[in-house]
């Protein structure tokens, strides 16, 4: 049902262009900073406006050039890519606003290189959840690493070029394992886009489909899965907007949506599990959850908390992907966006402690809920919303999680989920507890942080539990009507 | 560079003969030994010859270090010339018996080849001079 | 038809432009530039006739003096050879054109005119060199050009640049003596100069050690050229010290003929039947280019100064040809060939960078680079793009080339050889990394604060060839195609039949 | 053809090479040159190659070996090895 | 330094004695290289030319293009040279 | 004597004398340190060069390719006397460029030994 249309490549252009036009106005602040806002609120709207089409049942498809036979930067909005075009363009909205105030608190430099950097990264968001084949989607995963590493490296700190080249130094060795990939791809179908159901059943011994598949992971190495995660706790010396793009707008949700797409779209669900590769992908995921966890438990600074608990919470999604059953399928798709809000949520809040207060480590961090409450509350509503706990989205996600362990018939990972729920708690109670019921060593004259930045963390905060009230609409129909193309079932 | 007076008078003696030997060596080059390369070299021979008897100075004197340069290209120019003249009238790039004489078109290709062989002389000539000119002298020390 | 001429015109031209041009430099050295421009330019012009033309008929056959081969000398073009004039002249071009601002700062006003002369009389040897059918007017040519780039490294402002000529020349002379030793062994053991004839007479003689050994000899002589991995020691000087227009002449025109004479060589001369099947050499050729690539990339990741870590970057870059040509699989030549085009354009849009910077602020060292993205904006952004091409980021022409040699081969079963590529990617990242890092996300410090806060973006002369050359290397990435439709004939047409 | 010639020039020849690259003299390795390349010429005029023969004794035993004096007058005469 | 410089002087030297095996004995005229294209050049050269010098005719006429690249190949060893050491004065 | 002893080497003793010369010139090159003895090698590499060409133009019993009056006389091959023309000024030409260079490198370091060269460069 492919119905051609340039909206998903206008979406792709309009954070383009609207960096050009940052660059252009570098002089004036205020034009410079309103183009960011203005292109947020456009693509938005564009991404928005694929909505009823794809609910209708079509896809709108546009190929821009075909390079070779087989090979082509070439555009689809299907349902499953909207998922993540939606929580990516929403969520920049917000963080629009938010990076303005954060940078505006923190007396920020090199802001044109910040937000043009964080335009063409959104820009490649979109573009890996839009890209309707491998090549395009190594071309905007590509994009996305290099445009995310300045903003990394933003203070220009010692401590910042390191954590930079680390950065690089992970995402550009699995971009070589990725380009691998589709090399091998390529070679064995003659072609690289995707289907449902998969292109490459019966192109490849078994062998030859396992090291695919492995060497495919490790390009995704974005989902940050252990142990391919040390880049992602040392990348939260960058600005927190920055951890926000990285965790939850942006880059790890591109690697988990990648392994998803190839997984269900390039291998096809049939083959993954009739190779056994779907119980290779759940142990990584499950092992991750569990060890990320308890890593997380560990850390006193609290971004680096948060960062932890991220690829802890990535590997939900690859669990859910790996079960390969409808609900597991559900509960992966589903925990995109809902992981963002929540996720998000918190790391505003963070942010906003460390702009007003100047403290990174939760010890510090005593009473801290009373002088800014607001940005507390968001905060436990996120942390309550990632235990899994009502009335935050978070359960929706670990519900279908569980029933889609079970419909595998396996129970293993019901348990691995149940202990991780209780290590989240772990984790994040104590936070809440810190900053609610302790009092503060010394006194000082905190107050709430400003409004550009307040406002963002509210609205997230509400969203998340307005997901849990209402998540049919969009993400929930959404998922149901990927999952079903993805499974082959009839549309509901 | 001044050498004994006996050399500078034999070399004064020998270099016309030098000379006319060398456009022989040219012009026969079609029937016998020699061409305009060996007579080339025997042609810078001579100004090398007087450059060495009687000094550098001397011998710019009949050549300039100009003129080697605009000999150089000249004979080039003949060569190329003669070339480009067979596209103007019709044949490939030196394809000599398309030259409008009155004559049989081996003959054609016989003098045109005479004339190349001209132009090659002037250019080696030229050149062999002008790079002894430039190794020899050190115009620092000059 | 002047048409008809148009083969042995784009040869003449330069010649008589190289001579024009050093007598005009007599009345006015301000007209010696016009006329190399007007030139190069024209010729440029030419070799796009001619390409379209062999596009439609097939290929060009000029006899010079009337006289048939193999009794005279032939011009053959091919989708080849048209392919090469046509990317080599488009380099002439955009390089005469930035030569007019760099070259005045590094070298003698007096020297402009022999400047523009010998720049002619380069562009006179490698056209020639590209569109020759005889073996031996192959090596004519070959000498011109050699003896122009000695003349033309040894200009640059330091003295090693002297050292560096003179290394160069000694090796630049062996290889020319290999060559010759190849062309005489060829003849004495056929008795014809003319390539297409060779190829006919070759085939019965394959197994005599005279033709072996000329082949060894081709191979020598032109890896030298070429500066293949264990022969590439003139390389790096040569390129370090010439005056940047020279350096960009050198690594995207005159290497890439040198490459051109090796793939005219082994696959029209000797055919793939010889090469592939009498004696497997491809392999040994497809391991020596796999230690360049990785070699030179690992030299280049060592180097502070810029302009030798592109050099020792070129010599990796110059593995993927020969890689791709030493695969002989349809798709890893039809690479290699790509790849004659895409290193062209990148490396001589990264020297030109390499001119840009040392013009406008004298700074040669990685190190001095930092924060200089800020005050000469449009030449970091290019670098940028031409660096991501060099590692092969999609959808740059560096990528398109890796690509077809990837697959190449994969098809051929040589998986070692696709991880040498990737790997070699990896490595590429790195150096590229370090230089745009320093660029970008460094500040001056207070040793080189002064020079890059009063550096600016080069003068249009120059700016504008960087970036026509950075837009190529990214319009090449993604019409593919249009090189493509020129490559594939010939590469079907000399590996059909294997 | 008299090989017996043929191969006494030879002789000359491998001998004249060999002095050439060992004297420390340059002078004197450039005068062996000289040699060399006239006995070079030599032999080409006894295999028939008149005109080769008379390029080779006014180029290289000529020109060349001029051309190297006078280098070698710019320079020095000495050399290590 | 040298002893490498041996060593690879005495591989090349093997390569060549080694492809000097299969050649044309030493004055052979049934030689390939005789009997090819240089037949035509000693038969019809003068008939082509009218020149009795068949090296001449050769040099100058049928690879007459070749010399021209010589004379080009001279031309630049001139300027080079030229360019290298003159100093002062005008060109 | 000879050429029954060793008549497969006989046969082509003109080409092997070639060969050693080569490598004599060869091995200058590469091995001497003196820029001008290296130049000197290259001399002698290429003229032996020139005569391994000459050499495969020779006939038994030829004469010089002039034509003679005399319809029966055998004429040695003269392309490779015009090859090795055009290489013989190649050759002279590489030197001039190459002895010019010398003469830059000696007024620019006062040397023309390579290990002393090498020295001076590091210094810097």
């Amino acid at each position: 049902m492919d119905q051609i249309s340039f909206v998903p490549v206008l979406a792709i252009c309009i954070p383009a262009v609207a960096a050009v036009l940052i660059l252009i106005f570098r002089n004036h602040p205020m034009i410079r900073e309103s183009w960011t806002i203005l292109a947020s609120f456009a693509t938005l709207a564009c991404v928005l406006s694929m909505l009823p089409l794809v609910f209708s049942g079509a896809e709108p498809y546009a190929a821009l050039f075909q390079i070779l036979p087989g090979l082509s930067i070439s555009f689809r909005a299907d349902a499953f890519a909207l998922i993540f075009a939606l929580t990516s363009s929403s969520l920049w909205v917000l963080n629009s606003f938010y990076s303005i105030g954060y940078m505006q608190a923190h007396h920020g430099k090199n802001l044109t290189r910040y937000f043009f950097c964080f335009s063409v990264a959104i820009s490649a968001a979109l573009g890996v959840a839009f890209s309707a084949d491998l090549l395009t989607m190594f071309i905007f995963y590509e994009i996305l690493t290099l445009s995310t590493y300045p903003l990394v490296v933003h203070a220009e700190s010692e401590e910042a070029r390191m954590a930079g080249r680390k950065y690089l130094a992970y995402l550009l060795t699995a971009g070589i394992f990725f380009l691998f990939s589709v090399l091998l791809t390529y070679f064995l179908t003659g072609g690289t886009a995707f289907a449902p159901g998969g292109i490459l059943t019966g192109q490849g011994s078994a062998l030859l489909m396992m090291i695919l598949f492995i060497t495919f992971l490790i390009g995704f190495a974005k989902a940050a899965w252990i142990p391919l995660h040390s880049w992602l706790p040392s990348a939260m010396v960058a600005p927190t907007p920055v951890s926000a793009l990285l965790h939850a707008v942006a880059v790890v949700k591109a690697g988990v949506f990648g392994i998803a797409r190839v997984v269900f779209y390039i291998f096809g669900i049939d083959m993954v599990s009739a190779l056994g590769l779907g119980l290779l992908l759940a142990s990584i995921a499950s092992f991750t959850i569990i060890v990320a966890s308890m890593m997380a438990l560990t850390q006193d600074n609290l971004k680096k908390r948060l960062a932890y608990s991220t690829i802890s919470q990535l590997s939900y999604i690859l669990l859910g992907v790996a079960l390969l059953t409808p609900s597991g399928i559900i509960a992966a798709l589903i925990h995109i966006p809902f992981h963002a809000f929540m996720k998000i949520t918190l790391f505003f809040s963070a942010g906003a402690i460390i702009v007003m207060t100047g403290i990174e480590n939760i010890s510090e961090m005593k009473g801290i809920g009373r002088k800014m409450p607001i940005t507390m509350l968001m905060f436990a509503i996120g942390a309550i919303g990632i235990c899994g706990l009502p009335p935050v989205c978070g359960i929706i996600t670990k519900w279908y999680l569980a029933l889609g362990a079970i419909e595998a018939g396996q129970l293993i990972f019901l348990v691995v989920i149940l202990s991780s729920s209780i290590l989240n708690v772990l984790y994040f109670f104590p936070i809440i507890s810190t900053a609610f019921f302790e009092k503060p060593d010394v006194d000082t004259g905190v107050h709430e942080a400003p409004l550009f930045m307040l406002i963002p963390l509210t609205i997230t905060g509400i969203c998340s539990v307005l997901l849990f009230l209402f998540p049919d609409w969009p993400f929930l129909t959404l998922v149901t009507i990927a999952e079903a193309i993805i499974t082959g079932s009839v549309l509901p | 560079m001044k050498q004994d007076v006996v050399i500078r008078t034999v070399c004064r003696l020998v270099v016309p003969f030098i000379q006319l030997f060398a456009l022989y060596v040219i012009i026969h080059g079609a029937s016998s030994a020699g061409g305009g390369f060996q007579g080339g070299v025997i042609f810078a021979s001579s100004f090398i010859l007087i450059g060495i008897a009687f000094g550098i100075t001397d011998a710019r004197k009949r050549i300039s270090e100009k003129f080697t340069v605009l000999f150089s290209a000249t004979g080039l120019s003949i060569y190329a010339g003669i070339g480009i003249l067979c596209i103007i009238f019709g044949g490939n790039f030196l394809g000599y018996s398309f030259l409008p004489l009155p004559l049989p078109g081996p003959e054609i290709r016989g003098l045109a080849a005479e004339a190349v062989e001209i132009g090659i002389g002037i250019t080696v000539m030229a050149v062999m001079t002008s790079i002894f000119y430039d190794i020899a002298v050190d115009e620092e020390a000059a | 038809m002047i048409i008809d001429h148009f083969p042995v015109l784009v040869v003449v031209l330069p010649l008589v432009g190289a001579f024009v041009t050093l007598l005009a430099g007599w009345a006015d050295r301000r007209l010696c530039f016009p006329i190399a421009m007007a030139t190069t330019f024209i010729q440029f012009c030419i070799s796009l006739q001619i390409l379209s033309r062999v596009m439609q008929t097939g290929p060009l056959h000029y006899n010079l003096g009337n006289w048939l081969p193999p009794w005279g000398i032939e011009y053959v073009i091919d989708q080849l050879n048209g392919f090469v004039l046509v990317v080599i002249l488009f380099l002439c071009v955009l390089t005469c054109l930035y030569s007019y601002r760099s070259i005045h700062s590094e070298i003698d006003e007096k020297k402009i005119p022999a400047f523009y002369t010998v720049f002619l009389l380069l562009v006179t040897g490698v056209c020639g060199i590209a569109v020759t059918g005889d073996l031996f007017n192959l090596y004519v040519f070959l000498e011109i050009s050699s003896l122009a780039a000695y003349a033309l490294v040894a200009l640059g402002r330091e003295k090693r640049s002297l050292v560096s000529s003179f290394t160069y020349l000694v090796m630049g002379s062996v290889s020319a003596c290999f060559i010759l030793l190849g062309i005489g062994h060829l003849y004495i053991a056929t008795g014809t100069l003319n390539m297409a004839d060779l190829a006919r007479l070759l085939p019965p003689l394959y197994g005599s050690t005279v033709i072996q050994s000329a082949f060894i000899f081709f191979i020598i002589g032109l890896s030298i050229k070429t500066a293949l991995f264990p022969l590439h020691l003139w390389l790096p000087d040569a390129y370090r010290y010439s005056p940047s227009a020279v350096t960009v002449l050198l690594a995207s025109v005159v290497s890439k003929i040198g490459v051109y004479a090796l793939i005219r060589i082994l696959f029209s001369v000797f055919t793939p039947a010889f090469i592939i099947i009498e004696i497997p050499v491809m392999e040994v050729f497809c391991w020596l280019a796999a230690v360049a690539i990785i070699g030179g990339s690992v030299l280049a990741i060592a180097q502070t100064d810029l302009k030798r870590m592109l050099a020792y970057s070129s010599v990796s870059q110059m593995g993927y040809i020969l890689l791709g040509i030493g695969i002989a699989d349809n798709l890893a030549v039809t690479g290699g060939i790509l790849q004659i085009l895409n290193h062209a354009v990148m490396k001589g849009c990264l020297f030109m960078i390499a001119g840009a910077f040392i013009y406008t602020s004298g700074i040669r060292s990685i190190d001095d680079l930092r924060g200089i993205a800020r005050t000469m904006p449009l030449t970091a952004a290019a670098f940028v793009i031409a660096a991501a091409s060099m590692i092969g980021i999609p959808p740059t022409a560096g990528f398109m080339s890796k690509w077809f040699i990837a697959l190449g081969a994969l098809e051929s079963g040589q998986w070692i050889f696709v991880l040498v590529i990737l790997a070699s990617s990896l490595l590429t990242a790195i150096y590229f990394w370090k230089v745009i890092e320093y660029m970008y996300f460094r500040d001056p410090g207070t040793r080189c604060a002064e020079v890059v806060s009063t550096a600016r973006d080069p003068p249009a002369g120059m700016l504008v060839p960087i970036l026509i050359l950075a837009a190529a290397c990214v319009l090449f990435g993604i019409f593919v195609s249009i090189p493509l439709e020129v490559i594939e004939p010939f590469v079907t047409g000399i590996l059909g039949g294997i | 053809m008299i090989w017996e010639f043929n191969f006494a020039l030879f002789l000359f020849l491998v001998i004249c090479a060999i002095a050439a690259i060992s004297v420390r003299n340059l002078l004197s390795a450039v005068v062996i040159l000289g040699v060399y390349s006239l006995i070079m010429a030599v032999l080409w005029a006894e295999m028939q190659a008149v005109d080769v023969s008379f390029t080779e004794a006014a180029v290289g035993a000529g020109i060349t070996t001029i051309l190297f004096v006078a280098a070698l007058s710019r320079t020095t005469r000495r050399s290590k090895d | 330094m040298k002893i490498w410089a041996l060593v690879s002087v005495l591989l090349i030297g093997v390569l060549l004695l080694w492809a000097e095996g299969d050649i044309p004995a030493f004055g052979d005229p049934m030689a390939p290289s005789y009997n090819y294209v240089a037949d035509r050049y000693i038969s019809d050269a003068h008939n082509d030319t009218a020149t009795k010098n068949m090296v001449t005719a050769i040099l100058a006429d049928y690879r007459g293009y070749d010399t021209l690249g010589e004379l080009t190949v001279i031309f630049t060893a001139g300027v080079a040279v030229l360019l290298l050491l003159r100093r002062g004065g005008r060109l | 004597m000879i050429e029954t002893l060793l008549p497969g080497l006989f046969l082509r003793y003109n080409y092997y004398m070639a060969v050693i010369i080569m490598l004599i010139g060869l091995y200058a090159m590469i091995a001497k340190g003196n820029l001008i003895k290296k130049i000197i090698g290259l001399n002698i590499f290429q003229t032996a060069i020139f005569l391994f060409y000459i050499s495969s133009s020779d006939i038994i019993g030829g004469t010089a390719p002039i034509l003679t009056s005399d319809p029966a006389s055998v004429y040695v091959n003269p392309l490779p006397h015009v090859l090795i023309l055009t290489a013989i000024v190649v050759a002279v030409s590489t030197t001039a460029v190459g002895l010019a260079l010398v003469i830059r490198i000696y007024e620019a370091y006062g040397t023309i030994e390579e290990d002393e060269l090498i020295a001076m460069e590091a210094k810097e």
